[in-house]
């Protein structure tokens, strides 16, 4: 039992000295602490996946929160093949991104206080992991919010940071609070937050319906909804994604720990976890699985357009965590939670790997200002190119098994399903552009900075650089565990895993549609690389080497990209220009015109309303005379 | 009208005028002068309703006691540019429309009121027969004794109160 | 006979001029008395109703009310002195150091 | 209907807590004349109050319902759990004043005298079975509140603090007599049990005249709990008063005016629910927006803290509404977790507070976890619970309360309040970021003493303790109510 209390355990011990002890006494030695807490954490979830794998699952109440009259909320913790995959990513990426961050934040005056609150992080993002129940889930829930808020304003100095944690912090607000009325309805509907008791009878409640304002509504589904509500905010789903690129002002560590590989992905995390509810409302699945769909799109269109290296990154997370729900939204929480994990390496070496770049050319950010880092940066540059190969879902990379999956069991999932296969597979083209977009733009052609960034240009030490080339490891190979049954008979092994908590996807195609589907995303894939291949590279030295080595093919091919790229002049670019202004647009003026709308609004009638508080007393008199007058006029009056 | 419907009428018009004029006098002291006339309406007001020991405390307490206070305050403040300047607030139609609404709506309620439930013993022969002090001071010496003490420390807080609040304190 | 209503509709009436002098009057003085009028006429509902109702209850409150009203101008004075010796006015529009 | 009645010395005993104090306060002014050392006077005040406590607890056991004084006095669980809320706010408002006090220069025996009184008022509210012992309950305490909220009677912000809550206060305390004799006229009594079954055998539920006077009585109730539109006091004064009364203040006569409010809307007006709920409905709305919306702009941490005040009334009336004793635990529950972290903010604020220094503007706490790092994480602790954020003792206090408003079926209320509690985070968190998010501007010292120390390691403690273990607590209320 101690086993398991000590995962969470240990973050938070480490967290506790650090803060306690930091300023005065352990100061530069702070990962002296933290490192081997987030080891020794990670250590004992690999032994927790092994009890597990072994066929035990742990269901273990820790202590009665609340025990009065007919209100008892027992806390505790479960360790089944859904959390335990959980511990694995989180703990292990943790464990990565700490050690880089002894390298990455060497010298930052707050350096214990960096790691203090990433050891919180881990402690709440474990807690929100291996909770047995809602309320639990809550407190991690909320918790990891507000570390993500303290670190994204980590360097408060810096106007913009403070601005992005109170811009987190605020899009938040708007999620928390249907979830928190989420967790407050379950608790009211089965008189318990545990998930056991919850999901075993959430069968019992599926046709009951409550009364909101008139309008009888299905209890499960206004359940499922509230709780989406949580994961659309934490998630950076469409509508509230808007906050998630603005959090990369954080520390780069920050920002590959927390808004790629861990934290956003509570949301999906959460909906697989409560699957047995979703699975009651056809309404909120199909919810779930447009808000993906069309995030997953969405994103990836602005993208395109980014020049901070880190936005790329930032806003092919929200498309990649798009994809994530949209396969939550048709059934496939298998292969959600495979692309959770796969998404988790790759995407944390795109950011740490980005992190090096920008340490590399002291914190400029600015992809124009790049270029040409291949043959100063060699092993950032192909763990770069690895991450990319994955994440594009180039075959046998650990992208390609998980991205096929969801589009293949989306594929399977009725006309929506096809609507979203679609969806999915441009959204996965226009990912490939961006993708080598980046990788061009950043390490090919010419240096484009200044002369003195130069000079100074160089590889980053071990200690980033380890770290970055243990998760290319994991970009390449997270993904052989989920091999397609067509191609290795038992070859899905996650998806077989994850069977008794998550079901195994139902549907069957045939193998030719699978090679189709198959296909079709390869293709996409290659097809984004070389538009942008051919967008970004074609006037530099390289292909032209290749050109003369290859001398027929490549005048084939160039003619051929000639006529692509006279498409792509002509009619792509500005209809793409003209769409990312509408998009962008969209996102600056609507999305963001609501979300600091609001709170600006409420400023703004905070600032007219207080002006009714005139100082004088005979108007408070006059107030509380009216308000009577007004109480007894409509109460007796009116009535 | 019957006698003692006109005695009420006086006694309420009196009462009515006294307080407009009370309420409007520019002068406090003059305020304070009317508010004696009217309490005194008040007090008799309550022999009318039989109930000499309050009309004796009305007058004694009232006018005695607090009037007085009042007086010495004000004259304490020595406030002789009360007379020029105004006497009302700025928005003091929106007072008078408030508080003339609260006159309708609280008289529309209440001018039905005549529901009586259970009478009680005292009738006025069986006050009459004991004296209404004596009647008054045996309830209020056995029945109403804890509210009594607690009215004893409420005036113990008001003299600390003063003595706290206005007093010269040597630092 | 005189019906209770009467006493009960003076008494309204009373007391919403008590309200009207409290929150039109500029003298903090003055606007004290308002409420010590509103107290009154409160009173005399409360003998009214105890005459009609033949119970002594509402003498009694009566009484009660009397003592706290004396204790209340007590330290209703006090503060006002105090507040005079700080800031010397007794002008409710010009009492409103603190607002917002 | 009324008897006549002997009063033998036993009948005194339930009043033993209330006399204590009384005797406690007398005790203290006296001692005031011949001790030099206030240290002494104020502990005095406090081992009486513990004395008073010890009564409370031992006279006829904590839950058991008595009644004295021809049924004006009742000791049951219900006013001995909101006299534990007021012997615990007494204490903690000594611990915290002791220094600050000093700083004021108003550290007198008056001053812990006026405390006693006030909270013997309280505990007369608390108690009160009947409308005059009501009444008078009440007026010891506002009275004694008005005192102290002038007592620095040399700041001048305190003198008006002091005399808007006096007229306000005696305005309010018209309207509370008005009601009182509007109930007596119709019922022919003020005990409320009476008052109940004359409702029911009179058939007054329906009765305009009768709804007025409950109307007038919720106005005044409302005034001492600062619900809006009844509130318009509340900033200024918390912001006027000398910051420890401020903390007296927004716990005690707020929790004293729930006790009063609960009792007479559940043991007198059960009948006409429907219709008080009615009235209560847009009033906590109002309460809850007005103070979480204002709030937002404000610069003055005290003022702001009386913005957060009446937001956290309004989401105790919630509970209130529901008319079930559910839904009343719930907000006795809020309560004592309030008292908790009230108390704690404010005790930070007043650390601030030395010789020529206010320490009122937020902009003062720039930078504070530098300088201070435990003072800021007490004050993170705080805002936090205030807040609401799990797992700190607000965030349960707001759960069992939204809760029980479900249960009762007013969805929509709840999900008001979870909005408005949304909101709220902003300016609780906004003291936070300045803590720790900002550069100090100034090197700000702290004015320590250790009962100072005291009162922050258990309002602290019992933020934390209550929100991880809270069911001490709840069963405690559960017990306290149900008998």
């Amino acid at each position: 039992m101690l086993k398991y209390t000590l995962i969470p355990l240990l973050p938070f011990l480490s967290f506790l000295i650090n803060i306690l002890f930091g300023r005065n006494f352990i100061k530069d030695r702070a990962h002296w602490i933290a490192v081997p807490a987030v080891v020794g954490s990670f250590l004992l979830a690999v032994s927790a996946f092994l009890d597990v794998a072994g066929g035990r699952d742990i269901n273990v109440n820790i202590y009665s929160w609340i025990v009065s009259g007919s209100f008892n909320v027992s806390v505790g913790f479960l360790i089944d093949r859904l959390s335990a995959i959980m511990l694995i990513v989180v703990t292990s990426i943790s464990t990565l991104i700490f050690i880089y961050s002894i390298g990455y934040m060497h010298g930052d005056g707050g350096y214990y206080r960096f790691f203090a609150y990433l050891s919180l992080f881990v402690f709440s993002m474990l807690i929100l992991v291996m909770a047995n129940n809602f309320l639990l889930m809550y407190f991690g829930w909320e918790a990891v919010g507000l570390c993500s808020y303290f670190l994204i304003g980590y360097w408060f100095h810096k106007k913009s940071a403070a601005d992005a944690g109170k811009k987190a912090f605020i899009v938040n607000r708007f999620g928390d609070f249907g979830f928190g009325l989420g967790v407050i309805l379950i608790f009211l509907t089965f008189g318990s937050m545990d998930y056991m008791q919850v999901f075993g009878e959430a069968g019992g409640i599926a046709g009951q319906t409550i009364n909101l304002l008139g309008y009888d509504v299905n209890l499960i589904t206004l359940i499922c909804l509230l709780l989406f509500c949580g994961a659309v905010g934490k998630s950076a789903q469409v509508p509230l994604h808007v906050w998630l690129p603005d959090a990369m002002e954080g520390p780069t560590p920050v920002s590959a720990l927390i808004h790629a590989a861990t934290m956003v992905t509570a949301g999906v995390f959460m909906v697989a976890r409560c699957n047995p509810l979703f699975n009651l409302s056809e309404v909120a699945m199909n919810t779930v699985a447009i808000v993906g769909g069309v995030t997953a799109i969405f994103a990836a269109t602005i993208a395109l357009v980014q020049t901070d290296i880190k936005r790329v990154i930032a806003y092919s997370t929200v498309s990649q965590l798009g994809y994530m729900f949209l396969a939550l939204g048709v059934g496939a929480y298998s292969a959600a939670i495979f692309h959770l994990y796969t998404h988790a390496y790759f995407k944390a070496l795109l950011f740490l790997g980005s992190g090096s770049v920008i340490h590399a050319l002291h914190d400029e950010q600015n992809m124009q200002k790049m270029g040409g880092l291949k043959k100063y940066m060699p092993v950032t540059y192909w763990v770069f190119i690895l991450a990319t190969l994955s994440i594009t879902g180039i075959p046998f990379f650990s992208g390609f098994f998980s991205k096929d999956e969801i589009l293949w069991r989306a594929y399977l999932a009725g006309d929506l399903g096809k609507f979203l296969w679609f969806l999915g597979t441009l959204a996965a083209l226009l990912t490939a552009f961006y993708s080598w977009r980046l990788i061009y733009l950043t390490f090919h052609g010419k240096f484009r900075g200044t002369h003195e960034q130069e000079e100074h240009l160089h590889e980053s030490p071990p200690v980033i650089t380890v770290p970055l080339m243990l998760l290319a490891v994991g970009a390449v190979a997270a993904g052989w565990v989920g091999i397609p049954p067509i191609f290795a008979e038992h070859g899905d092994k996650i998806g077989e895993f994850l069977a008794p908590v998550l079901g195994y996807p139902e549907g069957e195609g045939t193998h030719a549609q699978e090679y189709f589907v198959m296909g079709a995303s390869i293709f996409v894939a290659v097809a984004g690389w070389i538009i942008a291949y051919t967008m970004y590279l074609k006037k530099t030295e390289l292909p032209q080497k290749l050109g003369a080595a290859f001398q027929p093919v490549y005048k084939l091919l160039f003619n051929k990209y000639y006529i692509d790229e006279l498409y792509s002049k002509t009619i792509v670019q500005p209809t793409l220009k003209a769409s990312d202004k509408i998009i962008l647009g969209f996102d600056t003026y609507i999305i963001e015109g609501i979300v600091n709308g609001i709170p600006n609004l409420i400023g703004a009638f905070s600032r007219k309303l207080r002006k009714i508080q005139t100082g004088l007393l005979s108007d408070y008199g006059l107030i509380m005379a009216i308000g009577a007058l007004s109480i007894i006029g409509v109460w007796i009056f009116l009535r | 009208m019957t006698a003692p419907q006109l005695f009420f009428a006086y006694f309420a018009v009196m009462i009515t005028v006294l307080s407009l004029l009370m309420i409007t006098r520019r002068n406090p002291v003059h305020g304070v002068l009317w508010m004696l006339v009217l309490f005194v309406h008040i007090a008799g007001l309550y022999i009318f309703l039989n109930a000499e020991f309050l009309a004796a405390i009305q007058i004694i307490v009232y006018a005695g006691a607090i009037l007085v206070l009042f007086l010495f305050v004000i004259m304490l403040l020595n406030l002789k540019k009360e007379e020029t300047v105004k006497k009302f607030q700025k928005h003091w139609l929106v007072g008078v429309g408030t508080g003339i609404i609260f006159a309708v709506f609280s008289v529309s309620i209440v001018r039905k009121i005549e529901v009586f439930p259970q009478l009680g013993k005292y009738t006025i022969e069986a006050v009459k027969a004991e004296g209404n002090i004596m009647t008054v001071g045996k309830v209020l010496y056995t029945k109403y004794l804890l509210p009594f003490e607690i009215a004893s420390v409420i005036l113990l807080v008001a003299i600390i109160g003063a003595v706290v609040l206005a007093k010269k304190r040597i630092e | 006979m005189v019906p209770l209503s009467w006493y009960i509709i003076l008494s309204a009436v009373v007391f919403s001029i008590g309200v009207i002098g409290f929150l039109t009057r500029r003298n903090l003085i003055m606007t004290f008395m308002s409420i010590e009028l509103m107290l009154n006429s409160v009173n005399i509902s409360f003998v009214a109703f105890s005459h009609y109702l033949q119970s002594m209850r509402g003498q009694i409150i009566v009484f009660f009310v009397i003592a706290v009203a004396a204790a209340e101008t007590a330290i209703g004075l006090a503060i006002i002195i105090a507040y005079y010796k700080n800031n010397p006015t007794i002008k409710v529009d010009e009492i409103n150091l603190l607002k917002g | 209907m009324e008897m006549e009645t002997t009063i033998s010395l036993l009948d005194i005993r339930p009043l033993v807590p209330e006399l204590t104090m009384i005797c406690v306060g007398l005790i203290v002014i006296l001692l005031d004349l011949i001790v030099r050392k206030k240290e002494v006077v104020a502990i005095v005040g406090i081992a009486g109050t513990l004395v008073a406590l010890y009564g409370t607890y031992k006279l006829y056991g904590f839950y058991e319902p008595q009644s004295a004084f021809s049924g004006m006095f009742v000791l049951d669980g219900y006013s001995n759990f909101f006299k534990l809320i007021f012997y615990l706010n007494i204490i903690l408002t000594i611990c915290i004043s002791f220094k600050y006090m000093a700083i004021e220069k108003a550290s007198f025996g008056e001053y812990y005298a006026l405390l006693m009184f006030a909270t013997t008022g309280m505990m007369i509210m608390a108690s009160a079975a009947d409308l005059i012992v009501l009444y008078l309950g009440l007026e010891l305490m506002a009275l004694s509140t008005y005192i102290l909220a002038g007592i620095t009677r040399k700041r001048q912000r305190s003198n008006e603090a002091a005399l808007k809550y006096f007229f306000l206060g005696a305005f309010s305390s018209a309207f509370l007599l008005y009601g009182i004799s509007l109930t007596y006229g119709l019922t022919g009594t003020t005990n409320l049990r009476e008052i109940a079954s004359a409702l029911q055998t009179l058939d007054l539920n329906g009765s305009p005249i009768m709804y007025l006077g409950l109307i007038f009585m919720i106005v005044a109730f409302g005034f001492k709990i600062a619900l809006a539109p009844f509130h318009m006091w509340a900033p200024d004064v918390y912001e006027g008063a000398p910051t420890s009364i401020t903390a007296f203040m927004s716990v005690g006569p707020k929790a004293a005016g729930f006790a009063v409010l609960g009792r007479v809307l559940f043991g007198a007006f059960a009948g006409m629910q429907v219709q008080w709920a009615s009235i209560l409905i847009p009033m906590a709305v109002l309460t809850m927006a007005v103070g979480s919306i204002i709030a937002l702009a404000q610069t003055n941490i005290k003022r702001m803290l009386a913005y957060s005040s009446i937001a956290h009334a309004g989401y105790m009336l919630l509970g209130v509404i529901t008319g079930t004793t559910g839904g009343l635990m719930s907000t006795v529950n809020y309560l004592a977790i309030y008292l908790f972290m009230n108390i704690g903010a404010f005790a930070i604020v007043i650390m601030l507070r030395r010789e020529g220094f206010q320490g009122e503007n937020i902009e003062d706490y720039m930078g504070l976890s530098k300088s201070h790092p435990l003072a800021s994480a007490l004050m993170l602790i705080f805002m936090f619970s205030l807040a609401g954020i799990p797992p700190t003792a607000g965030f349960i206090g707001k759960f069992y309360v939204f809760m029980e408003v479900i249960k009762a079926g007013y969805v929509y209320l709840a999900i008001i309040a979870v909005a408005f509690s949304a909101i709220s985070a902003f300016f609780y968190l906004r003291v936070v970021m300045y803590i720790y998010m900002k550069d100090p501007k100034e090197e700000v010292v702290l004015t320590r003493s250790p009962s100072m120390s005291i009162a922050l390691a258990v309002t602290a403690m019992m933020v934390l303790i209550l929100g991880i273990f809270p069911s001490f607590l709840l069963n405690l209320v559960r017990y306290s109510i149900l008998g």
